[in-house]
């Protein structure tokens, strides 16, 4: 088993809104192996894209550990923390919004390079950038090109290119290819596999599409406003799925696949917003298996069998429950 | 291409609509009017002599026909705002011709002859040494509210005066007023003045109520006169109405309304269609539409304002007599009232104002000549392009003459820069006691006795054993000498030796240079055909208090 | 180097575009492919809007008489210089437009006056500019307290009505053509601290901004490179419209005798100064009137044309 | 065939469409022929640009003009001749015999009048009902859809995406229309409530008896929902057929590679295999298939003609030119 | 919602009292001592400090402001230098002619504009768009002074339809001063209108008001109208309170004692206590109609309605 890389504790992320404190991201702990995928699968508003920019401190935690490579990150700043931002990127999930319109292939390609004085010298810039885009699959005749120019697959390819520019070990991907339509999604999934495969890439993927994340995971984690409900290796979360809402959520997928009909759980009512929420299972109200322990206190997450982790007190090891229970009861 | 055109063809609509609005003379009056507005100088003396004489004849006071029908309210259409009600809280002409209707002074002047007559006061009678005037009133003289006026109140208007800054001068000399009963009044002055009758005949010293002062915080704006102020708004109108009150003879019009309006071309429209009875002070440029109107008539009244350029006399290269003298050679003062007053003006070269008295005809002119000029300034301290002044000034009329200036400046060595300023800039920097200032366009408007006129204009008084130049003193000249020769005069009892006195003033004057007297000009009314009883004045104090519109 | 750059992997077989060049030509592609500037795509949407060309060319008209007004008249003698014989004379073969109370030629005056109408409205317009950007980004950027009280400020001076504010002002600093900009300027700067807010409001949460700040772009470095060029478009636009009711300030304040100092042919003092000529000699008024009327107009087509150009609603 | 037209609910034949722009003419839809039975479902699938928006609006009669033009030889719905229809007449059809139901309930929606208001207004229009009956029915449908009838005084962004999306079910389905054209009515929404909105949508469709159009780029959406099957590729419909044809008896190169570029959840490790390059510009399509530039399969002739969709099976047409060749078959593993 | 109407209002004491401070050190730094524009021109220096005493022009800047702001909370503006009349009752004279010159200019406008704008929207880039979009730039393009002085010359002049001057002749005498001053006005609500429904021709649910069978007029009516008012409410509510203060060159031609000519005569006579009165009004009734228009914008708007019940009040819309 590869050595976690990123390891992440408790950390939480709340916004102040008029009409309280919103729990983002509520208290989520989790390991990222070096050269693996770590897949975050959720609704909207489940918190998945917060915790992936307060993992790389585009926003401010509001508590908890972020340790990459042995180094808590949350607790530097200025040139330190400009030198871990090299090693960790992020890829962005509307290719349209996250260029600058106002620049070119070439410099937003060639920015992170002379912003971390990666090269000074011009021509090796060039040279790099021509490097990058080909890494990427961009032909070299748009060097010069503006991103409204081009087409969402290119333009997430520039995405691409900018955050490899810094020779990273960690890329964030915030549903890199929701925004695109199914024979390009397929080239770029493609394509950061191969990334990944030639450059010890680190990935978190973070998407709503449950086939995609089966697809290009190694470890998935489910998040259901703002918590971690379930996490386990791919293959074990897509077989024995255990919190009720992943299996709500798998059985939801619609399969392009006519020999395989399966059993629809029909999940009641909709996510609510995570503002002051009550102290009790996030998934209490929409839960098909609810009982009356369910809203008592949330319930932790809690290792099952093997790397397979979840919050259900369904699947808690009685002595565990036990603990849980009087810990929410104290 | 198409939006293209459409915006010529619109902007090609608009020139149209605008020329044809604007070029083509009036449908009705096609015939005479001049193509090339061009006066020759001939026409405009002629112009000159025409309008003295309407001038003369206008103001001779026509009576109301008893038996004739009368418009009940008459609007006239005014340049100014009335700011204040207090008629020793301010000095300017607009406010002067309220108070002429709602308020009386104990004397006043006779418009064409400048002679002193009756007011409030029906007789009053001078000690022989001429230090106490006694004023006998009407038994029934009242306030407009019903209240008597008696000769308490006039010890009371005399009191309230020396603690204003308008009305403090007027009553300098009075060291006492003793009311001898309700309808006599004495007043005794420390020295002989010859004037001091003129300054009571000014309206800001209308007789006011103890009383109603007193007890009211707006009791001032309730006078003896026969109209009563019926409603103000400032910055729009104020009306007045026939006063119960009044003693005198009833006045023929009901209603008097005195309306803002501060466009010069919409106030002679509004006479033109009829919103308003008189137009104040239409601009010179549209007299001709009046002439024009059947319906109208054009008033012309020589001014008594003096429009001069005060010279900073103790700046640098002004305090040299020559230079003053060079300048006021190359003043062409036939020019600037040509461009300043559109020719509606003449010349004025005497240092006291048209028709005071004491007035030297046989006074050499400065007239208008650059190698004059050039010769004086040679005789200077300084060479051409030595100096350079700035002149300051407050209106268009008074821009558009320093531009003249300017250029004839140039032409003998002196460069000018020009700034207009605000009016309230324009009295602070005068009146600061630093004098930051090198000339100033600038008039004054007074007849209210030679004396006055000289003290204020050029005179100073002693202080601290330096002398300190008067309020209105903007040459700032501090001449003892000159001082000396005032104040003889003004106590001189005998008018023939007075009158040269003054003369020799005027010769003085006329050597030294202080400043450079430029123009008188008229004043302009716009009436309705028919409007009559006005006395007009020649300070634009205008006396409507026997105003009427036959119908 | 933390990192050894040759474990970068070479193009790899999925890539998708033919890569035609090798790396020996590699030093010339960027120069082999022209970049087009988006400058230059408004150029080609503005191009299609006929009221946007009419003004511009209007607008090249007006700026190139203002420019070669002073090569072709002498400002002291064709200006400034009386002539009294001649004045109030109707446009004529010797005056195009006629002469003024004082005797110049209105055409000269027209021309050359473009000058200062223009440069009030310019520099009136870039002192709003100036102040409205700086404030109105630096609060939409920084936000807090700081925007908090930027915006309340902006709200009372938005209060006052603008005439109001140019005049006191006027009155505050004095008559000059320099205080007159001042006044316009200080008159128009709310609505740029507005669109400035309000435009780094809307780029400031663009992904890129992020995007940039995960490459370690320092945060000034983000302002300056990536929010302000593309804040620019509104404040382009607005600043084209302001322009011309600059303009049109400045000439109210000279009705009101507290515009350029005499005699300087600024239009609106012209205005001013013909008006009371306007039964008569309507041509004084009738030409500095249409030039004020036909530069505003023309900044207001190129600044409706710059909107419908900019604005990404219009396009597709 | 003549006779097989009264048993339709739609009947299309060669529409074309084109946005005359300055930029140039966008050919979105380049000549397709569609036919619906009653109670059909068909879904027509393809990805962004397939012009399947397009040809909805076109069967609407809703193309902007300018600078759509729409061509057709034949339009009917439920017999009835659309294609020649007075504008005036137009309205009376739409809403009431087809409707449709809009992509992105966010935006569906006017935001300044009451859920309520925005269904009875239709119903007002074409049932002719006064303000309470249309008002009373309006919620009974909120009902139906599984929203409380008291709800129906509220606004718009008073309710969550998928409410709002049930909301336009509603409008789209208060008259009884027979025809419903579902445009990607559950992209914007969460899986979850994905699941719940087509559930709705089914049982609906079968209370009401109308025929649907489903238009998608998810084909697993299609094979939940849909009895037939189009793909639409750049303006054409490429291949059709019942669902089991397309499905299990793919026949053109492009929905082959749609269905390779997917990830399949039944076998993770597979790897994807992307159709490559992208779709041809619009304004300039190539002169053969337009499938050709990205197809693995093209022959020399695809560059030159254009297919047409020819009958692959009884219920299945395709239009590649590969198939004229004896023999030829695609690779994709069912 | 009646909260935020409350906080709104009290939000006003902290703007009149910065309003009322910038309009002091600006007519404070004016030149010429106000004290000039009160005594006579030959007062002495006595008379002139006993005149800025009794005016109350003495201490400094800080001290005459806190004094003035004493008043002001008791609901005393102050004496008019010049006047000696009370700033409030002077103001309240005005007002009345500057709301009903304000409400007749806005018809103006509108009746120009909304049309227009619509019809330049839905026809966009045909010739009627610029044609209507040209109509409305040379309303704006013309200094208002000078269109007024022309409307003078044609209408009351020439033709005697329209008093030139005042405002005594009822309906009258507003229409020339509505004229000039509306044709201003309705350039830039027509911009407003055009663009705003520009904005909202190209929303779905208009399309899906189509779909429903909605008649295409009916559409752009109902529908889209509604929708695109916000923005042209703005543009009203800003328009609305420049003509509440603004309007001073269409009172000078037109010798319409309003408000803004007030401001201006006091202005040139340096009679701080009317400037600072008539301004603190007029911001004070500018704020007001703000909060009026927001108002408006919930009933016209239910998003912002419910917005305002939620939050309560914000110091500052974020959007």
């Amino acid at each position: 088993m590869a050595e976690a890389i990123l390891q992440v504790r408790n950390l939480k992320k709340y916004f102040k809104t008029n009409s309280g404190m919103l729990h983002a991201v509520d208290d989520i702990s989790f390991d990222v192996r070096e050269g693996k995928t770590l897949g975050i699968v959720g609704e909207s508003g489940c918190g998945k894209s917060t915790a992936g920019r307060t993992i790389l401190r585009l926003l401010e935690h509001t508590s908890g550990q972020v340790i990459f490579d042995g180094v808590d990150i949350t607790k530097l700043s200025g040139n330190k923390l400009r030198k871990v931002r090299k090693d960790m990127q992020i890829i962005f999930q509307d290719p349209f919004s996250s260029l600058d319109p106002k620049k070119t292939i070439s410099q937003t390609i060639s920015e992170p390079i002379r912003v971390n004085r990666i090269l000074t010298d011009k021509k090796q810039v060039e040279e790099r950038v021509l490097e990058l885009m080909k890494t990427v699959g961009l032909a070299e005749r748009l060097i010069n090109s503006y991103p409204h120019e081009l087409d969402g697959g290119r333009r997430q390819r520039i995405g691409i290119a900018r955050a490899l520019a810094v020779l990273p070990k960690l890329i964030v991907c915030d549903e890199p290819v929701s925004a695109l339509d199914v024979s390009i999604q397929a080239q770029i999934l493609n394509l950061l596999k191969e990334l990944q495969n030639k450059m010890n890439l680190t990935y978190i993927f973070i998407t709503h599409d449950l086939s995609v994340v089966n697809h290009f995971s190694d470890d998935i984690a489910v998040m259901y406003l703002g918590s971690i409900v379930e996490k386990a290796p791919a293959e074990e979360l897509f077989n024995n799925p255990l919190h009720p809402y992943t299996r709500a959520l798998l059985s939801a997928i619609p399969v392009p696949d006519l020999r395989h009909k399966r059993e629809r759980i029909s999940l009641k009512g909709e996510v609510v917003s995570p503002i002051n929420l009550p102290d009790e299972c996030r998934f209490a109200n929409r839960c098909f298996e609810c009982e009356a322990r369910c809203r008592r206190g949330i319930p932790p997450l809690l290792e099952v069998s093997p790397d397979h982790f979840v919050a259900c007190v369904h699947h808690t090891p009685p002595e565990a429950a036990g603990r849980a229970a009087g810990e929410a009861l104290a | 291409m198409t939006k293209v055109r459409t915006v010529l063809a619109i902007l090609l609509c608009m020139s149209i609509m605008l020329g044809v609005l604007g070029c083509s003379p009036s449908s009705t009056n096609e015939t005479d009017v001049p193509t090339d507005a061009q006066p020759t100088d001939a026409e405009v003396e002629q112009e000159e002599e025409q309008a003295t004489d309407d001038a003369d004849a206008e103001v001779e006071s026509e009576t109301p026909d008893a038996s004739g029908e009368y418009k009940d309210r008459i609007i006239i259409g005014v340049a100014n705002d009335i700011t204040t009600l207090d008629p020793q809280g301010s000095n300017t002409d607009a406010n002067m011709m309220a108070f002429t209707l709602t308020h009386e002074t104990l004397v006043e002047v006779d418009p064409e002859t400048n002679e002193i007559i009756p007011g409030m006061a029906k007789e009053w009678t001078m000690s022989d040494d001429g230090l106490e005037f006694t004023f006998a009133i009407p038994e029934n003289v009242a306030f407009s509210d019903g209240t008597p006026c008696t000769a308490n109140d006039i010890k009371f208007t005399f009191d309230r005066a020396k603690d204003s800054s308008f009305t403090k001068a007027k009553v300098e000399l009075v060291t006492e007023v003793e009311v001898i009963d309700d309808t006599h009044a004495k007043v005794v002055i420390s020295k002989p003045s010859q004037d001091f009758l003129m300054l009571l005949a000014h309206q800001s010293m209308s007789i006011l109520s103890e009383d109603l002062v007193n007890d009211d915080e707006f009791g001032y704006q309730i006078g003896t006169g026969p109209y009563a102020v019926e409603e103000w708004t400032p910055g729009d109108q104020i009306s007045f109405v026939k006063s119960e009150h009044f003693y005198g003879e009833e006045p023929p019009t009901q209603k008097i309304v005195f309306r803002l309006i501060k466009e010069e071309s919409s106030r002679l429209i509004a006479l033109q269609t009829g919103e308003i009875e008189v137009c104040i002070d239409p601009l010179t440029t549209d007299l001709t539409y009046i002439e024009e109107d059947e319906d109208l008539e054009l008033v012309k009244i020589p001014n008594f304002v003096m429009l001069y350029l005060a010279i900073n006399n103790e700046r640098e290269g002004l305090d040299d007599v020559n230079v003053r003298k060079a300048i006021a050679h190359a003043t062409d003062k036939a020019s600037m009232i040509e461009i300043g007053y559109n020719g509606e003006g003449f010349v004025h070269d005497h240092w006291i104002n048209r028709d005071q008295f004491g007035w030297y005809d046989d006074l050499q002119p400065y007239e208008y000549d650059i190698e004059k000029a050039k010769e004086a300034l040679a005789n200077s301290a300084y060479e051409p392009g030595d100096l350079s002044f700035r002149v300051i000034y407050n209106d268009t009329a008074k821009e558009n003459m320093a531009l003249i200036l300017k250029e004839d400046l140039a032409k003998i060595g002196i460069e000018l820069e020009l700034i207009k300023l605000e009016t309230a800039a324009l009295k602070g920097i005068l009146n600061d006691a630093a004098l930051d200032y090198d000339f100033c366009l600038y008039q004054f408007t007074d007849n209210l006795g030679t004396d006055y006129t000289l003290r204020n204009q050029y005179g100073s008084f002693e202080q601290d054993g330096k002398l300190v130049k008067n309020g209105s003193n903007r040459a700032n000249m501090k001449d003892a000498e000159f001082n000396r020769m005032i104040d003889e005069a003004l106590v001189e009892l005998d008018v023939e030796k007075r009158e040269a006195m003054y003369n020799d003033i005027e010769v003085y004057l006329n050597e030294i240079v202080p400043i450079i007297p430029i123009a008188t000009s008229y004043i302009n009314v716009g009436i309705k055909e028919g409007l009559g009883g006005v006395r007009w004045n020649g300070t634009a104090k205008h006396d409507y208090r026997y105003v009427f519109l036959e119908q | 180097m933390e990192k050894d750059l040759k474990k970068m992997p070479t193009p790899a077989a999925s890539s998708t575009e033919s890569a035609s060049l090798s790396t020996t030509q590699a030093r010339l592609v960027s120069k082999t492919f022209k970049k087009r500037s988006t400058w230059a795509s408004v150029w080609r949407q503005l191009r299609k809007n006929k009221g946007a060309i009419a003004g511009l060319v209007l607008l090249i008209i007006i700026i190139g008489v203002a420019l070669a007004a002073p090569i072709i008249f002498d400002y002291n003698t064709d200006i400034i210089q009386n002539n009294i014989r001649e004045r109030r004379q109707p446009p004529s073969a010797d005056h195009w437009f006629g002469t003024d109370e004082m005797g110049r030629d209105i055409f000269a005056r027209v021309c050359y006056g473009a000058r200062y109408s223009l440069a009030v409205g310019v520099v009136a317009v870039l002192f709003a500019l100036v102040f409205g950007v700086t404030f109105g980004a630096a609060a939409g950027y920084i936000g807090g307290a700081f925007e908090n009280i930027m915006m309340r400020l902006c709200d009372i001076l938005s209060s006052i009505p603008s005439v109001l504010m140019a005049i006191a002002v006027v009155s505050a600093l004095g008559k000059s053509t320099l205080n007159l900009m001042i006044a316009v300027g200080v008159a128009s700067t709310a609505p740029f601290i507005r669109v400035a807010r309000a435009a780094v409001l809307t780029v400031r949460n663009e992904e890129y901004i992020e995007a940039a700040r995960a490459i370690a772009v320092p945060e000034w470095k983000i302002v300056v490179t990536h929010i302000l060029p593309n804040s620019l478009s509104p404040i382009i636009v607005q600043a084209t419209l302001r322009v011309g009711s600059a303009i049109i300030s400045a000439a109210q304040l000279s009705f009101l005798g507290l515009g350029v100092p005499a005699p300087a042919p600024e239009w609106g003092s012209m205005l001013s100064a013909g008006r009371i000529f306007i039964r008569d000699h309507s041509y004084m008024t009738l030409f500095p009137g249409l030039a004020i009327m036909v530069t505003v107009l023309s900044l207001n087509l190129i600044g409706d044309g710059l909107r419908d150009a900019l604005d990404p609603r219009l396009k597709s | 065939m003549g006779d097989h037209t009264a048993k339709l609910i739609l009947d299309v034949k060669n529409l074309v469409v084109r946005y005359e722009t300055e930029d140039g003419i966008v050919h979105a839809i380049n000549g397709i022929d569609l036919q619906l039975g009653y109670r059909e479902t068909l879904g027509l699938v393809g990805e962004t640009g397939a012009g399947k928006t397009t040809a909805a609006l076109a069967m609407l009669r809703l193309v902007p003009d300018p600078p759509g033009v729409v061509e057709c030889e034949r339009l009917t719905i439920d017999g009835r001749d659309i294609l020649n229809m007075p504008s005036a007449k137009m309205d009376d059809v739409r809403g009431k015999d087809i409707s449709m139901v809009f992509q992105d309930p966010m935006t569906a929606l006017n935001p300044v009048f009451t859920v309520g208001e925005q269904i009875a207004e239709s119903l007002q229009i074409h049932e002719h009902l006064d303000k309470r009956d249309a008002m009373k029915r309006a919620r009974e449908m909120l009902e139906l859809v599984g929203i409380p009838g008291s709800r129906a005084g509220d606004y718009p962004h008073e309710f969550s995406g998928g409410m709002k999306q049930r909301v336009v079910i509603a409008i789209a389905l208060a008259c009884n229309p027979k025809l419903l054209i579902a445009d990607e009515p559950t992209t914007a929404l969460d899986v979850t409530i994905q699941a719940q909105v087509l559930e709705l949508m089914t049982t609906l469709k079968e209370k009401y008896d109308t025929s649907m159009i489903m238009i998608t780029h998810d084909l697993g959406i299609v094979a939940e929902v849909c009895d037939v099957v189009a793909v639409m590729y750049a303006g054409h419909i490429v291949e059709q057929g019942t669902l089991e044809d397309v499905f299990n008896r793919t026949k053109h190169p492009y929905t082959e590679g749609l269905f390779n570029s997917l990830p399949n959840i039944y076998n993770r490790t597979a790897m994807l295999k992307p159709i490559k390059g992208l779709m041809s510009d619009p304004t300039d399509p190539p002169p053969g298939c337009p499938f050709e530039p990205r197809c693995e399969y093209a022959l020399a002739e695809c560059k030159t003609r254009n297919p047409d969709l020819v009958p692959a099976g009884p219920t299945h047409k395709v239009a590649c030119l590969a198939y004229e060749q004896e023999g030829f078959h695609i690779k994709r593993r069912i | 919602m009646s909260r935020y109407i409350v906080e709104r209002l009290l939000m006003l004491i902290p703007v009149l009292l910065s309003v009322a401070f910038i309009i002091f050190a600006i007519m404070n730094a004016a030149e010429g001592d106000p004290v000039y524009s009160v005594v006579s021109a030959d007062a002495t220096q006595e008379q002139i400090e006993a005149a800025r005493i009794e005016l109350g022009l003495d201490g400094t800047l800080i001290q005459r402001y806190f004094r003035y702001v004493g008043g002001m909370i008791k609901g005393d503006l102050g004496t008019s230098y010049v006047s000696k009349r009370d700033v409030m009752q002077t103001y309240m004279m005005r007002l009345p002619n500057t709301l009903k010159l304000a409400a007749a200019s806005m018809v103006v406008a509108l009746v120009i504009s909304i049309p227009l704008g619509i019809i330049a929207a839905v026809n966009q880039n045909s010739i009627r768009d610029a044609v209507s979009m040209v109509l409305a730039l040379l309303g704006l393009s013309m200094p208002n002074f000078w269109l007024g002085l022309l409307l003078i010359l044609l209408f009351s002049l020439r033709l005697g339809w329209f008093p030139s001057a005042g405002y005594e002749d009822g309906l009258r005498s507003i229409i020339l001063p509505a004229i000039t001053n509306g044709t201003g006005l309705a350039a830039f609500m027509t911009r407003a209108t055009r663009s705003s429904m520009l904005d909202v021709v190209r929303q779905d649910f208009l399309r899906t008001a189509r779909a429903k069978g909605v008649t295409e007029r009916k559409v752009i009516r109902k529908h889209a109208l509604r929708n695109a008012l916000i923005p042209i409410i703005t543009v009203f509510g800003v328009q609305f309170s420049n003509v509440l203060g603004g309007s001073v060159l269409v009172e000078t031609v037109f010798a319409w004692p309003g408000v803004g000519r007030l401001v201006v005569d006091a202005i040139e006579q340096r009679d701080i206590p009317t400037v600072t009165g008539a301004l603190v009004m007029t911001t004070m009734l500018v704020t007001i109609t703000n909060l009026l228009i927001d108002i408006v914008y919930a009933y016209v708007d239910p998003r912002i309605k419910s917005q305002y019940a939620k939050k309560g009040f914000k110091l500052w819309k974020r959007t």
